[in-house]
């Protein structure tokens, strides 16, 4: 048999008596009671402040959100995805799994780079929404969605295929819910380091990094180019 | 028309009234516990949901009936009905309405005034146990039979203090039955309260709603059900409608109660400082003093889903202390100040 | 570490061992948290012994640790506690960043915490919620759980998910606090502050909740110790000790809160020093919150580290105050991408092996108050 | 004096090996005399709180340092190859002890062979050891000596494997869960 302490119940009169307190707390239910009846006699939707009428009402969603996967094109309409692997390598779950292919010519304004993924499979059965792919991706191609709605009837339809990811991108396009673009975070300089390769980092984090891969970028379209014509 | 069909149609309309306020009552627990929490609750299935009630009924309906296979098969199916049945039979002496004249025919509204009406519904009360404690045992399951020996327990422990609070009011009235029972609650006591048993019997009314709560099996005496402890208590194994009849029977159940409580305590149909049947006719009048007996009832109703919502649950050992320690003694406290009081004026 | 106050404890009489009934509560109960089994001898109402079986959430993790690379272990580490996924995470950052020999920068050390004791506070809510829930009273778990979802709220637009956090990354945290933070916390302060108080009121002082938990499965302070009991079932019992406090970490030692402190170890006092904890954490976010201001805009998130850590060869292990207790990470590294070994120490697994001996001579319900109060959470105890 | 003095000193010849990593202290001691040095650490140096017990196992790490000091050496170690030592024991029992009034932390360190699995029990000293031990055994093999309920803890009871062991696949053997349902 265990030790206990000796435990000596102290009540007070109002608290032996159960009755009061009790009537203490009928009063504070009531309250709630008539404050959501009123509330709920208003028009309009989400009255009851804390219940969302699910389908009808919907929560705003974080621009953040880690919802479902979309593929993401850029401005030009043109697939950002190079086929790459460097989400599959990071995935934590081992969810997705990409197959590289070529581009082939006349295909330039579908696909931005040289190469792109042929077949892009994620298992969201599997996926467990930790953000480590998005993280990962060099290209900003794969980006976890503001999509929450999953449920699907078999399945098969739970692994999503290039053309759903995709579509996913579109229907959040169309809904403007995409990703703001990601701000850069700010990360504190080591110590000591030689001073040129610091600062040449520090710059490179912070401002040019984008100018820099457009530059590279069109160069890279240049010269896939060239050997066409 | 002939007294029997008048029976009969007073039969089927408490049936159904009833039916109606157990049905009704499913919904308010869950609307009002809703209010009460910050939800909104079932508000799908018809408007505010209060079709809500029928589609769970239609559901319980259609799922499959399963009996376990080592259960007492025919104690097993004898259960549920036993236990809703008393609770339907307590409302034949319920007097939910003075009378009514219909065609030259002066109609009471209560189906038997039977002089000895209340201990008949103490007598149903009690056969009301073994429903649950049978079901509880033919279930052969540990969760059930503990949940069947606790309702043993606590109702037939608290019937003692019931008992106790009602026999004051016997005392206090010198009739068993309840129709002449809320006639005497007519008119004023002490000048200007109604001559209401709560006001000459306030312990003997705590006693009596504490126990109520206690044979209802609402919260905080929820034992022989408590879900956290016990699953679901003597009706783990039941599904299908004999689960919605023993559900069933508990609302039928708490309808009965606050009948009662109205009936002794709240002088009926009666409104204070008004009489009614001066200035109404005879058929309105009845009507009216209906709807009073409905309204005063709906209070005690709201009050048991009210109280469930706000306290938590008691535990075995501090609900039989409850009962014996402190209700008991007071109740005999009561009695025997009322039995002095009553010699010394009478 | 203090001893505050001494209680008297006495060996309560020898069990007599007759008849008794086999009871079996769990897995699939409606009080059992999930997947828990105990198995008690019981002897009408009052249980003669019982014994807890765990295993039936064990997915391997520390395995599935070894055959990862640091970064990716961090989102398993959500679905240890998941009521308080942001403890994990940041308890798992500092281990690594230990073994790193690296800080992270102040900005980010006070995103942390903001974000730890808004965790914190959304554990304690749901931990008290459900002990009541689980005695029977349901309402206060609605006003609680309200205000969990606003916290909610605001981990989402911070990092993007509500329950399975994933929050910040080794070195530092992804993002600023986001604005939602600075337009809803001097409102949800009062909030939280309210529906603590309604719950406060609802049971505190209620004769059937103060029966129902004072003097329940009061426990011994040096017993405790002995189990190994941490955080607030430790501190239910009257020793006061807080990592937070003993142990600082990120920059705890610079705030100034109050280490509740029970007296017998019963359930009213663990259900007590969560709600008296809940308030001190909102002093904390308060405080850090005004750091947090005073530094500029820009100031670094984030401690430069490479893309793949590789700590050197040895072994750390760090603990830091989880809600529940103590949460140890130990990380044996060999110098490769992946932890050589990765152990946990979970809080209320401590706490759980002696739940025999909590509950013996006690009735069932109390074995349910009992296992609501110690807050056991199966993907933290099996892991 | 210093945390490392005074265990130095309360240790004395039981201690093996002292290793400091980022401010964490590791003493090494001998498996027979585990007891002995647990309770002389509780009593003398004020190690009153045992926070875990768990088990490594050495396999891939000795493995990887034989593959690069094979690729370091190269031709040398052809040379000599009697000098050649041999392995040192592959499993490890970690204790993690907290100074509850000085809030030190130490790890103990036991080196357990491959061939002799029996560790000295620590339930006696702290209670906390009983279900960390289980679970070692479970995950490891090693026979906690005197411990009360020595059973599989988180695996099945007729689980035959130790899942943790380095050479245990990652996805399981394939093993599946028969459950017996006893008529009892």
């Amino acid at each position: 048999m265990p030790r206990r302490p000796v435990v000596k119940k102290e009540y007070t009169l109002g608290e032996r008596v159960y009755l009061v307190e009790i009537t203490k707390g009928l009063g504070l239910t009531w309250k709630h009671f008539v404050f959501n009846i009123k509330a709920s006699f208003r028009k309009g939707p989400h009255t009851v402040p804390t219940c969302w009428q699910y389908p009808e009402d919907r929560r705003e969603i974080a621009p953040i959100f880690r919802g479902a996967h979309m593929l993401m094109l850029n401005d030009k309409g043109q697939e950002l995805c190079v086929g790459c692997g460097m989400c599959a390598r990071a995935c934590p779950a081992k969810c997705i799994t990409v197959k590289r292919g070529k581009r082939a010519e006349g295909e330039e304004d579908k696909y931005a780079g040289k190469t792109y993924c042929a077949s892009f499979e994620i298992d969201m059965l599997r996926c467990i929404f930790c953000g480590n792919c998005e993280n990962a991706c060099p290209k900003g191609a794969l980006v976890l969605g503001p999509g929450y709605e999953l449920a699907e009837y078999d399945m098969e339809s739970c692994i999503y295929n290039k053309d759903k990811l995709l579509a996913n991108y579109h229907e959040a396009k169309a809904e403007g819910k995409l990703k703001p673009p990601k701000k850069p975070v700010p990360v504190e300089a080591p110590p000591a380091p030689p001073k040129k390769a610091a600062a040449k980092k520090a710059a490179g984090e912070k401002g040019k990094a984008a100018p820099k891969k457009e530059a590279k970028q069109a160069k890279k379209d240049e010269k896939g180019k060239k050997p066409a014509k | 028309m002939v007294d029997w069909q008048i029976d009969l149609i007073k039969v089927i309309f408490i049936w159904v009234w009833a039916l109606l306020i157990a049905v009704v009552m499913t919904w308010v627990e869950r609307r009002a516990s809703a209010m009460m929490q910050d939800r909104l609750g079932p508000n799908r299935a018809g408007p505010f949901g209060l079709l809500q009630p029928l589609a769970d009924g239609i559901k319980l309906f259609t799922k499959e009936d399963i009996i376990p296979e080592k259960a007492r098969k025919i104690l097993f199916v004898l259960g549920p009905p036993l236990f809703a049945l008393p609770a339907f039979s307590a409302y034949a002496v319920v007097p939910f309405g003075d009378k009514i004249v219909l065609g030259g025919k002066e109609i009471i509204l209560q189906v038997s005034d039977v002089n000895i009406g209340f201990l008949y519904v103490l007598a149903l009360g009690a056969i009301g146990v073994y429903g649950m404690v049978i079901g509880g045992w033919a279930s052969n399951s540990k969760y059930s039979i503990l949940g069947g020996l606790r309702a043993t327990a606590q109702l037939i422990s608290y019937e003692v203090p019931m008992g106790l609070a009602l026999l004051t009011i016997v005392l206090l009235y010198g009739t068993f039955s309840l129709r002449e029972m809320v006639l005497l609650q007519q008119g004023t006591f002490l000048g200007f309260l109604p001559n209401w048993g709560i006001f000459k019997q306030p312990l003997g009314f705590i006693i009596f709603l504490v126990a109520a709560y206690a044979e209802a099996n609402r919260v905080p005496f929820d034992l022989p059900e408590c879900e956290s402890e016990l699953v679901t208590g003597y009706h783990t194994e039941y599904g299908s409608m004999r689960l919605g009849l023993y559900l069933f029977g508990e609302y039928v159940n708490l309808g009965t109660l606050a009948a009662i409580t109205v009936c002794l305590f709240f002088g009926g149909w009666s409104l204070p400082y008004v009489d009614m049947s001066k200035f109404l006719g005879p058929v309105s009048y009845g009507i009216a003093s209906f709807m009073v007996f409905f309204l005063k009832q709906a209070f005690f109703l709201f009050l048991f889903v009210w109280v469930r919502w706000t306290v938590p649950r008691f535990r075995y050992d501090q609900l039989m202390g409850l009962g014996w320690k402190a209700l008991i003694p007071l109740g005999l406290v009561n009695l025997f100040v009322t039995a002095l009081l009553v010699q010394l004026t009478i | 570490m203090a001893r505050e106050i001494e209680t008297v404890c006495i060996t309560t009489g020898p069990a007599e061992v007759g008849d008794y009934v086999t009871l079996n509560i769990g897995p699939i109960h409606p009080a059992m948290h999930g997947t828990l089994r105990v198995i008690t001898k019981t002897d009408g109402e009052t249980i003669i012994s019982a014994e807890p079986e765990i295993g039936y959430l064990h997915r391997g993790v520390e395995k599935l640790g070894e055959n990862l690379t640091y970064k990716q272990f961090l989102p398993l580490t959500d679905r240890l506690n998941y009521c308080s996924a942001i403890c994990n995470n940041v308890a798992y950052e500092l281990a690594v960043e230990k073994a790193l020999g690296i800080e992270v920068p102040e900005k980010a050390q006070l995103i942390r915490t903001i974000m730890m004791e808004l965790a914190r506070i959304a554990d304690h809510e749901v931990l008290v919620g459900i002990l009541g829930v689980d005695l029977g009273a349901l309402t206060p778990f609605f006003y609680l759980i309200i205000q969990r979802e606003e916290i909610y709220e605001i981990f989402e637009w911070h990092h993007g998910a509500r329950l399975t956090n994933s929050m910040g990354t080794i070195g530092g945290v992804e993002a600023d606090l986001p604005d939602r933070f600075h337009q809803k916390w001097p409102k949800m302060r009062d909030t939280i502050r309210k529906a603590n108080d309604e719950t406060d009121r609802l049971l505190t002082h209620n004769r059937i909740w103060m029966d129902r938990t004072i003097g329940v499965n009061a426990f011994c302070a040096d017993d405790a110790l002995n189990w190994g009991f941490t955080g607030p079932m430790l501190r239910a019992c009257g020793v006061k000790r807080d990592l937070r406090k003993d142990e600082p970490y990120l920059m705890y030692d610079q705030f100034d809160f109050e280490v509740p402190t029970g007296k017998h170890g019963d359930v009213f006092d663990r259900y007590m020093i969560r709600m008296l904890e809940m308030e001190e954490s909102i002093k904390i976010i308060d405080q850090a919150y005004a750091m947090y201001q005073k530094l500029p805009e820009d100031a670094p998130l984030m401690k430069k580290v490479p893309k793949i850590i590789k700590p050197p060869e040895g072994q750390i292990y760090h603990a830091i105050e989880s809600p529940n207790g103590e949460l140890g990470f130990f990380i044996k590294s060999d110098g490769t991408d992946k932890p050589y070994r990765i152990k946990i120490r979970p809080p209320c697994y401590m706490v759980y092996q002696a739940f025999g001996e909590l509950v013996q001579g006690e009735m069932i319900s109390d074995l349910i108050a009992c296992l609501s109060s110690i807050n056991v959470i199966a993907g933290e105890l099996d892991r | 004096m210093s945390l490392k003095e005074r265990i130095k000193e309360c240790l004395e010849e039981d201690l093996l090996e002292l290793t400091e990593f980022r401010g964490d202290l590791c003493v090494e001691v001998p498996k027979n005399r585990v007891l002995e040095v647990m309770s002389k650490l509780k009593k003398e140096a004020g190690f009153d709180f045992l926070s875990d017990v768990f088990g490594v196992d050495n396999l891939d790490l000795y493995a990887a340092k034989a593959k690069k000091a094979k690729k370091k050496t190269g031709e040398e170690e052809e040379e000599e190859p009697k000098k050649k030592e041999p392995p040192p024991p592959r499993f490890e029992v970690m204790y993690l002890l907290l100074s509850l009034s000085t809030n030190e932390r130490l790890q103990v360190k036991v080196r357990v062979p491959e061939d002799d699995m029996d560790v000295p029990s620590v339930t006696g000293i702290w209670r906390s050891a009983t279900w960390p031990e289980r679970e070692a055994f479970d995950m490891f093999g090693f026979r906690f000596k005197g411990h009360p309920n020595l059973r599989r803890l988180l695996m099945w009871d007729e689980f035959e494997d130790h899942p943790l062991r380095k050479d245990y696949p990652l996805e399981g053997k394939g093993e599946e869960r028969h459950l017996n349902y006893d008529t009892v």
